[in-house]
């Protein structure tokens, strides 16, 4: 049973397609790219969101120069370990651990520590405030409590509570995105550690200038430092601040601050570090 | 060379089906088209017919029903204006052998929803039914004829009443003995 | 009556203190000098706690190229040298002197007047450089840099701004009516600096009736033309200024020696004349002191450190429902959080209000009306400098022409729908800076 | 906007462009203005190399204004205005169907081998410095 | 002078009356997904009036000139899209040949255009219509201008919303259809100009 | 420490008195002369019709606010205009229910889908009256005659076509008839509310003129190229085409003119911006008006040009920044 | 089997060709003026996506890259020719209302899509589920929006009238405005609704 249209319809629209095939057949030889497909398996490995945390501009390149060097030491911060494992197994070598990073606010100055200057009422942003007078604050090296950061944190880990800017320890990828974002300065970032003593201050001002602006400030009165077996702690520009690789986490100085608002904090979820103190 | 023969025999076996499909379907798709045809017929009808026959002339075509008998029971006839609010309006008009209007269906037309094209609706068309060339004024109310228009709508009314005189009187053109009679 | 081309408002005038005479304010009982009362790097200071002081004496010393220096403005001891709220809003290193009571000039400072015209050019501009002049009008340049242009620039107009285009403050109209000499004479030490070409003008705004016919009367002989403005705000603005009395534009990117002109304000006139003839540096300065929540709006003539509470006191003391209280004029002044900070040599007024209904989050959207638009002396957009602002897009908001902003508030002052449009752009600008700095370092 | 060098040329060079966007609000690459999805597939640009980057670098660039628009213009609509034209004029010379088909067709090949040679090297970005 | 003035009337009735976005409902996607910036909107529309105008153009002559005389109409649309998809194919190779650098500009656009159904809409509704040879490219170019301003527009008023408060759950895409809407609304002004 | 509660704001401590509100009440003092007008004509139900038209537009904006949890904002104004505006814009014996259904699409639909005030991209009434002329196109375009002074609430009055209605249908002869130019000038014809009197409009443009509320710029190029444009073609064909100046005081022309194309928030902000809108629409609407299908353009021309404000915005950007970078900054 | 209903079932929401991953949105937006005529177009182009799955699923070994995409407009094409005949001779009222959105249902990204990243990667099982979820997926929002539009638009369902004849129904949603605007309604609904479940979680 051969219909009429048959032959027509198979003779044109096989020669149609067979020309289209010469036609892709000679641009597949031509335009052939070569491309490793050991980066595309890296690049979807990746999370994508090219926050730039491992000095790259983006995870693709990354990959990129991941698959070029093979250089065991870079890491992606956001991935951490499981990540890092991946990768090693789709490169078959060992990746470094990457020291897992976390964002720490050196400041405990809440609505109820730090004293307050005048109201503000400008535009809502640590920025705007910073540059309109000394902020809201009366130590100039507090978190503002505007909350600028927030909007930078591509992991939602930051939070404002009671005028002071609270990290999620558990969200932060230490990806460094905050850091430029808030302008006094107060976040810096810090290895994740199970337990870590913290001087959760910012303030270079003289102790008795801290002492008036805020319940929580540092006074630089030497105490920790002397009570510290293993040197780990060291006074700059009237601050205390705690060497993390020297610290062993002994817990004494926290024993002997003076301070109203113990400034030295054991660095868990500052909430919950509060209670515990409470209690 | 694998990805040209390969294209070339999908292009060749999707052809071949496509043959085939088309050649199985031929027969009941023209079958389809004339029974849409046939239904429209049967919808301005009151009665049921039993055979069609279509005639094509230069300026129309239209339609003869049969009954069993062999005698022509009604004429449906495509007629059409350029009057309507937005145009070109088609409509199937059916007639009696006495050409009395037995009912009629839109064929085509752009006229606004909810204005104009309400000439599709019974409320409308139910007025033409019995109306014939000589006991109607073919003018709409308004203008002091016989046709109740439709409000806001009176220039789609007009076109529709247009195409039906249209119509009316090309099937007098046509059988002008059984309207003598 | 002249005035600038594109835009301007219109603000209620509000000069309550316009009939009233400058008031001489006695020593306070402490001083809180800033080392940073002038546009560039503070100066170095060069006394310790406990140096003893007369008036007049240089304790801070000019630091690099755009700096100035500053004086003892009373005798007594240095108490402190340490960081001090300043009026800008932040803080400052700053001489505390507790003064002797004595008020007692150094040697060799404050003489009698002596005749200047023998005096070479350098002679002039290094006393004007010793006395730290710095502008008086608002920026507090130092003065001795800006009546140095480059040599290849040519000053042929020398505007004094007697404008005083912000509501309230009548500092400038005062001083215009009670020392026109030393005005004009200081007008034609500057002159006398760009050699006989040079035109000079004094523009004044016509709401300032008396102060135009005393100038004219003492400065039509010397070659001085005093100039009657509209009364429009931001009348008194360099730019606005140069363009209402020349018809030049200053094009942004350039400064006013790039089209000839230098323009001084009224009081820095007085300063260079007292600095050149009596050899007196800069330690005191006319303040408006105004405002419904004052006592006794006044005008005074206060040394430099003298806290705004020791002035408000001096004034008849604040009202309990004082909500603000505004360094310089409510058009371009600073709002200062705290009584304790000090005037300084740019503080030409201080205003205390009640500022009422004012609340967080008053802003609302832009409703599009282009008020902003047709209100800005500089021709900008502001809504869509506020928006991109808002987007935080900082790349595109330097083409907009943020640098052109002068920041005069025409367009805030306008809006229906109370935006902060100057914030939003000195926030931009603050952003735009920090990051040129990050990426430079 | 970042990109690296893939190969030099005398005064130009070809570019990969990088796309970057670290912040979330927007779905799309910062690098372009094509409104790419950061995981699509790279492209690669000529660019002018006033800064003498070399293979490999990685360098900012910047991309004249309307990059897309004004290549399309060159590329696609130019031709077709050609290709309509020629259309008319043999329409006009009463050419049948297929030959004013053809003709245009021919027209549009002809197009496309002059621009061949106009627009070797025509590139609409510049690489401003070596990151 | 009566072709011509057919031939506007085409025009008119492509661009405005029957917009093929806002009346006839084709190309949504490209509508919907480039048209985030202004420029990409511009290039997109500009790839789309290439590729519609030379595609309808072929059709035509593929219709009239195979499909009619072996009366294997039902072809139509294998044969259609197979000669689009092959004339992206091919236009690739050509541009790609002719600047490489051009061509990487505006590099994504051209294979999103195979699956546009407008480029295949146009053309068939050109052989529906039963409209000449030169009508035909006359109605695809013009179509593709319809199809320009509306994306066009469409891009200003999405660029513009990047600014606005949004309610959540219109963010995006159905605060684009509700435009959609309202453009389509406007646009029903037209009908009727072309009867 | 200090005895008074100091606030730290931004300069300038001084603003206008201008404010949203003063805005938005000035508008609708403008559009009074109109509504009293509607009322003297089309008698109690016109009020009827304005009041519910305006309270169902606030008690949107009242339930969107508390919606999108965003501070309340009825009392604005602007849900005032838009429910006025809509009023002026339908027939007086439009079902009640039709206007509220209008007043959602206006409120809800365009206004706060798209941000709130200050957002949107289309004017909220206009959309609204041409959604109800598409859907309800039998009710929007049968209006009653005018009556002066009957105050009784229409139930079944006498309705008829507009003249652009007629005009379209009936030719320009029965158009011409229908009205003499006075009747347009003082609105003694059938119309929408606010579309018949031209003088009451007038006077109330001219307030928010001197007022510095509008600016002419966009009302007299839409006058100014419809006037020449439909002069043209009358000059042409006077037998086809009505008179510029019947076109002048017939249908919306004046009030979409001087009230709806000028809403702000809606057209362009740069003087040649609207030169350019005010020219667009006036070439749509006689476009519409002498060949569509629809008697009256007005409101689809400013619909379309609406949506063409974010480019004209964007020319007056690029242009901007194009003449900055052309004067780079000296450092 | 658990693999085999998720596979199923994420057609519907979740992945929605229509309102989640804004496929084929020209047929969706055109033909949705009766709730017959959606019902219609989404089986129609089930048949297509799972005819095509099939077939892909069953040659893609055999067909080498270079000409993947062309093979696989092939075989759509084929498929839609064959509805597109069969349409036209069992339901020639649907033809007529359909129109050339028939034929136009090659170019729907959709079946492209699921043909090149399903089908062509997955077994024959579950291709077929997959085409049948995701067809249905699409049927269901056009049933959504022509439901949403019958009754708004011309006051029936299913051609079944809900008023009476004179009543006035908002004639916009029969005609393309109304088609968007429900079409982002719908969207929005969905997009709150989903946002609450995951709340609710
Ligand atoms: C939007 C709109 C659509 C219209 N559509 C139609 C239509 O489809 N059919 C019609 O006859 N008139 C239509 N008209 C014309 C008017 O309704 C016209 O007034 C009417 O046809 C003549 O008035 P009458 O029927 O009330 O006597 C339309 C008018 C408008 C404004
Ligand atoms: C960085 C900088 C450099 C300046 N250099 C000069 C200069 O060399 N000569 C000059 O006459 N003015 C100079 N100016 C001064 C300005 O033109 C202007 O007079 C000063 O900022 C005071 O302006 P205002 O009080 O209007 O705000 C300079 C200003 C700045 C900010
Ligand atoms: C908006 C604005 C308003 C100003 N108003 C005045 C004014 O009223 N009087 C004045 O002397 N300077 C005013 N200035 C400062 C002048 O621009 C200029 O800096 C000053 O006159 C230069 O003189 P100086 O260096 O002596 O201060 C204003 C500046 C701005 C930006
Ligand atoms: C001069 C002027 C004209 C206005 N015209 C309209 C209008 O035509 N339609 C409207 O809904 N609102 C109008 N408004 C009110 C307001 O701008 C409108 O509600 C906003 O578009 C809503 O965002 C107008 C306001 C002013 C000041
Ligand atoms: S951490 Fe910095 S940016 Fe964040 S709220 Fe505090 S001051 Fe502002
Ligand atoms: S003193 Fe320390 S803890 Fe207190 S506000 Fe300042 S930085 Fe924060
Ligand atoms: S503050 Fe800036 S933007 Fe605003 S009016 Fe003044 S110069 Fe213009
Ligand atoms: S004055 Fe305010 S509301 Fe008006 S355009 Fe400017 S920013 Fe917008
Ligand atoms: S379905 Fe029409 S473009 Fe995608």
């Amino acid at each position: 049973m051969i219909s009429e249209a048959f032959i027509p319809a198979v003779a044109s629209l096989g020669s149609v397609a067979l020309t289209l095939g010469l036609i892709i057949f000679y641009v597949s030889k031509k335009f052939h790219v070569e491309e490793d497909p050991m980066v595309t398996i890296l690049n979807d490995t990746l999370p994508g969101v090219n926050c730039g945390a491992c000095g790259y501009p983006s995870c693709g390149q990354f990959a990129e120069v991941l698959v070029e060097t093979k250089d065991s030491s870079m890491t992606c911060p956001v991935g951490g370990t499981d990540l890092a494992e991946k990768l090693g197994d789709t490169l078959g070598i060992t990746m470094a651990e990457p020291k897992p990073i976390t964002a720490v606010v050196l400041c405990q100055g809440d609505n109820d520590t730090a004293r307050e200057t005048a109201e503000y009422l400008g535009i809502q942003d640590c920025w705007a405030a910073t540059q309109t007078y000394v902020g809201p604050k009366q130590c100039r090296y507090s978190c503002v409590g505007l909350g600028s950061c927030i909007a930078f944190c591509d992991f939602g880990a930051m939070r404002l509570e009671n005028g002071l800017i609270i990290i999620d320890k558990d969200r932060c990828t230490g990806c460094e995105a905050c850091i430029p974002a808030c302008p006094t300065g107060v976040i810096v970032m810090q290895e994740k550690k199970a337990e870590r003593y913290v001087i959760a201050c910012n303030s270079h001002d003289k102790g008795a200038a801290t002492k008036k602006a805020c319940d929580a400030g540092c006074i630089a009165c030497q105490k920790c430092v002397k009570v510290c077996d293993d040197d780990a702690i060291v006074i700059e520009n009237f601050l205390a601040k705690i060497i993390q690789e020297k610290c062993t986490s002994c817990g004494k100085c926290i024993e002997v601050c003076p301070t109203k608002v113990n400034c030295i904090l054991l660095e868990e979820d500052l909430k919950e570090a509060k209670q515990k103190k409470a209690s | 060379m694998r990805p040209i023969t390969i294209l070339t025999i999908v292009g060749i076996l999707s052809a071949s089906l496509l043959a085939v499909v088309e050649d199985l379907t031929r027969e009941p798709i023209a079958i389809a088209k004339e029974q849409m045809k046939r239904k429209a017929i049967e919808q301005i009808f009151p009665f049921p017919f039993d055979s069609l026959r279509t005639v094509t002339t230069e300026q129309t075509t239209f339609y003869e029903a049969y009954n069993q008998d062999n005698a022509i029971e009604g004429i449906a006839v495509e007629t059409s204006t350029e009057e309507g609010y937005s145009g070109l309006i088609e409509i199937l008009l059916g007639v009696s052998p006495d050409q009395k209007i037995l009912g009629y269906k839109v064929l085509f037309h752009r006229e606004t929803p909810g204005l104009g094209d309400k000439i599709d609706k019974p409320k409308f068309k139910e007025q033409f039914k019995g109306r014939t060339l000589e006991n109607t004024n073919w003018k709409v109310k308004k203008d002091g004829g016989d046709i109740d228009e439709l409000t806001a709508a009176t220039i789609s009314s007009k076109a529709v009443a247009n195409a039906v005189v249209k119509g009316l009187e090309f099937i007098k053109e046509q059988y002008p003995k059984s309207s003598a009679e | 009556m002249k005035t600038f081309k594109t835009g301007g408002i219109h603000p209620p005038e509000s000069k309550f203190t316009e009939n009233t005479p400058v008031e001489l304010m006695p020593v306070p009982k402490e001083l809180a000098i800033s080392l940073n009362q002038h546009l560039g790097k503070p100066a170095k200071p060069v006394v310790k706690a406990g140096s003893e002081v007369k008036k007049g004496e240089l304790i801070g010393e000019a630091d690099g190229f755009i700096s100035a220096n500053v004086h003892a403005s009373t005798s007594g001891k240095v108490k402190s040298v340490k960081p001090h709220p300043h009026p800008g809003g932040h803080y400052a290193m700053t001489v505390f002197i507790t003064p002797d009571g004595q008020d007692e000039w150094a040697e060799g400072l404050n003489t009698d007047p002596v005749d200047w015209h023998g005096f070479s050019k350098e002679d002039i501009i290094g006393k004007i450089k010793n006395a730290g002049i710095v502008g008086m009008g608002g920026a507090g340049f130092p003065t001795n840099v800006k009546l140095a242009p480059p040599p290849d620039k040519k000053i042929d107009t020398i505007i004094l701004n007697g404008a005083e285009c912000e509501p309230f403050l009548t500092a400038d109209h005062r001083l215009m009516l009670e020392s026109p000499e030393e005005i004009v004479e200081g007008l034609n030490i500057i002159t006398s600096l760009f050699g006989g070409e040079a035109r000079a003008y004094i523009g004044i705004e016509s709401n300032k009736k008396d102060a135009i016919e005393t100038l004219t009367s003492h400065a039509s002989s010397k070659g001085i033309e005093v100039v009657s403005l509209k009364t429009k705000y931001p009348q008194g603005a360099e730019k606005q200024l140069i363009n209402a009395i020349t018809g030049r534009t200053i094009e942004p990117g350039e400064l006013p020696f790039d089209k000839g002109c230098l323009v001084q304000n009224i009081a820095t006139a007085v300063a260079v004349y007292e600095a050149v003839c009596k050899n007196k540096p800069l330690v005191d300065r006319v303040v408006t002191v105004s405002g419904l929540e004052i006592g006794k709006p006044k005008n005074i003539r206060a040394l430099v450190g003298t806290s705004f509470r020791d002035i408000s006191l001096f004034c008849g003391n604040l009202k309990e429902s004082t909500n603000q209280i505004i360094s310089g004029g409510p058009m371009m002044g600073k709002a200062v959080y705290t009584l304790d900070v000090p005037i300084i040599k740019t503080t030409s007024g201080m205003l205390f209000i009640n500022n009422v209904g004012i609340e967080k989050a008053r802003e609302r959207t832009c409703i599009r009306c282009g008020k902003c638009v047709d209100v800005c002396p500089q021709g900008l957009a502001p809504w869509l400098l506020a928006n991109v602002a808002q987007l935080r897009e900082f790349d595109e908001i330097q083409l907009l022409g943020l640098a052109n902003c002068t920041e005069c508030g025409s367009c805030t002052y306008v809006c229906p729908s109370k935006r902060e449009l100057v914030h939003w752009i000195k926030y931009a600008k603050a952003l735009v800076n920090n990051r040129q700095k990050r990426k430079s370092a | 906007m970042y990109a690296k060098v893939l190969k030099t040329y005398r005064d130009k060079a070809e570019i990969e462009i990088i796309c970057t966007d670290a912040s979330k609000e927007s779905e799309h690459c910062g690098a372009c203005t094509m409104g790419q999805k950061p995981s699509s597939k790279p492209r690669a640009v000529l660019a002018h190399n006033r800064v003498k980057a070399k293979t490999g670098d990685m360098v900012e660039f910047e991309e004249k204004e309307h990059a897309e628009i004004k290549a399309a213009l060159v590329l696609l609509i130019g031709p077709l205005v050609l290709f309509m034209l020629s259309l008319g004029i043999a329409g006009s010379m009463q050419f049948e169907l297929w030959q004013s088909f053809f003709f245009s067709l021919l027209v549009l090949a002809v197009t496309y081998t002059i621009l061949r040679y106009f627009l070797k090297d025509t590139t609409y970005y510049h690489i401003t410095g070596i990151k | 002078m009566n072709e011509l003035s057919g031939l506007l009337l085409v025009i008119v009735s492509a661009i405005f009356v029957n917009n093929v976005v806002f009346a006839r409902f084709l190309g949504i996607c490209p509508y919907l997904g480039v048209s985030r910036k202004l420029d990409t909107a511009l290039g997109m529309g500009f790839a789309v009036t290439f590729v519609m105008t030379i595609a309808t153009a072929i059709g035509y002559v593929l219709h009239y000139g195979i499909l009619v005389p072996f009366k294997i109409e039902f072809m139509q649309t294998i044969m259609f899209i197979l000669v689009i998809a092959s004339l992206v194919q091919l236009v690739e190779i050509v541009l790609k040949k002719v600047s490489k650098s051009l061509y990487n500009s505006l590099g994504i656009f051209l294979p999103l255009i195979t699956t546009n159904c407008a480029i295949l809409g146009v053309a068939l509704i050109a052989i529906q219509e039963d409209y000449s040879f030169v009508t035909s490219v006359v109605f695809a170019f013009f179509s593709a201008m319809g199809f320009i301003l509306a994306i066009l527009l469409f891009a200003g008023i999405r660029e513009k919303l990047e600014e606005a408060d949004v309610p959540k759950p219109f963010k995006n895409v159905p605060i684009g259809f509700i435009s959609a809407a309202i453009l389509s609304l406007a646009f029903m002004g037209f009908s009727g100009l072309v009867k | 420490m200090e005895s008074v509660n100091l606030k730290v704001s931004n300069a300038p401590f001084v603003r206008s008195k201008d404010s949203i509100e003063s805005v938005m009440y000035n508008v609708a003092l403008a559009l009074a002369p109109a509504t009293v007008m509607s009322v003297y004509l089309f008698g109690m139900r016109a009020l009827v019709l304005t009041v519910v038209c305006i309270l169902s537009c606030i008690a949107f904006e009242w339930l969107m606010d508390k919606a999108r949890n965003k501070p309340n904002s009825c009392l604005d104004g602007s849900a005032l205009v838009t429910g006025l505006l809509l009023a002026l814009n339908v027939p007086a014996n439009l079902p009640l229910w039709m206007v509220v259904t209008g007043s959602f699409i206006a409120i809800v639909a365009t206004k706060h889908v798209f941000g709130g005030l200050g957002y949107n991209v289309f004017n909220p009434a206009l959309v609204a009256r041409v959604f109800l002329l598409i859907s309800f196109p039998a009710a929007m375009t049968s209006w009653p005659m005018p009556a002066p002074f009957s105050f009784d609430m229409m139930v079944d009055m006498e309705t008829g076509a507009s003249p652009l209605g007629i005009l379209k249908t009936d030719g320009v002869q029965a158009a011409l008839a229908s009205l003499s130019l006075m009747d347009g000038f003082y609105g003694t014809m059938t119309g929408s509310l606010g579309e018949t009197s031209a003088l009451a409009l007038l006077a109330g443009a001219v307030w928010l003129w001197y007022k510095k509320y509008i600016t002419m710029y966009i009302p007299l190029t839409i006058m100014g190229s419809v006037f020449l444009f439909t002069g043209l073609f009358h000059l042409i064909d006077p037998g086809t085409y009505a008179s510029p100046a019947f076109h002048m005081v017939t249908g919306g022309l004046i009030l979409g003119a001087f009230f709806m194309a000028t809403d702000m928030v809606t057209s362009p902000l740069s003087i040649r911006g609207q030169l350019l809108f005010g020219l667009g629409c006036g070439l749509l609407t006689a476009v519409i008006r002498l060949w569509g299908g629809y008697p009256e353009g007005i409101s689809f021309a400013i619909l379309i040009m609406n949506s063409f404000v974010p480019l004209i915005d964007r020319w007056d950007l690029n242009d901007r920044k194009a003449e900055n970078k052309k004067k780079p900054e000296k450092p | 089997m658990n693999e085999a209903l998720n596979i199923f079932t994420r057609g519907f929401v979740k992945e929605n060709p229509v309102t989640k991953m804004l496929l084929g949105l020209c047929p969706v937006l055109a033909v949705t003026t009766t709730a017959i005529n959606g019902l219609g177009m989404g089986l129609a182009t089930t048949f297509v996506l799972l005819g095509s799955n099939v077939v892909i699923a069953l040659a893609s070994k055999a067909i080498p890259s270079t000409v993947r995409i062309p093979s696989f407009i092939l075989v759509i094409a084929t498929f839609v020719t064959i509805v597109d005949l069969l349409i036209q001779a069992f339901s020639p009222e649907l033809n007529q209302s359909l129109g050339i959105f028939i034929p136009l249902i090659v170019v729907n990204c959709m079946i492209l899509g699921r043909a090149e990243a399903f089908a062509s990667r997955n077994g024959l099982w579950y291709s077929i589920i997959d085409a049948i979820g995701m067809g249905l997926g699409f049927t269901f929002a056009l049933l959504l929006l022509s439901i949403f539009r019958e009754v708004l638009g011309a006051g029936t369902i299913f051609n079944i009238p809900l008023v009476g004849e004179d009543a006035s129904t908002i004639l916009v949603f029969a005609l393309p405005p109304g088609a968007f605007a429900g079409l982002g309604l719908i969207i929005a609904g969905l997009n709150s609704l989903e946002k609450k479940m995951g709340d609710k979680k």
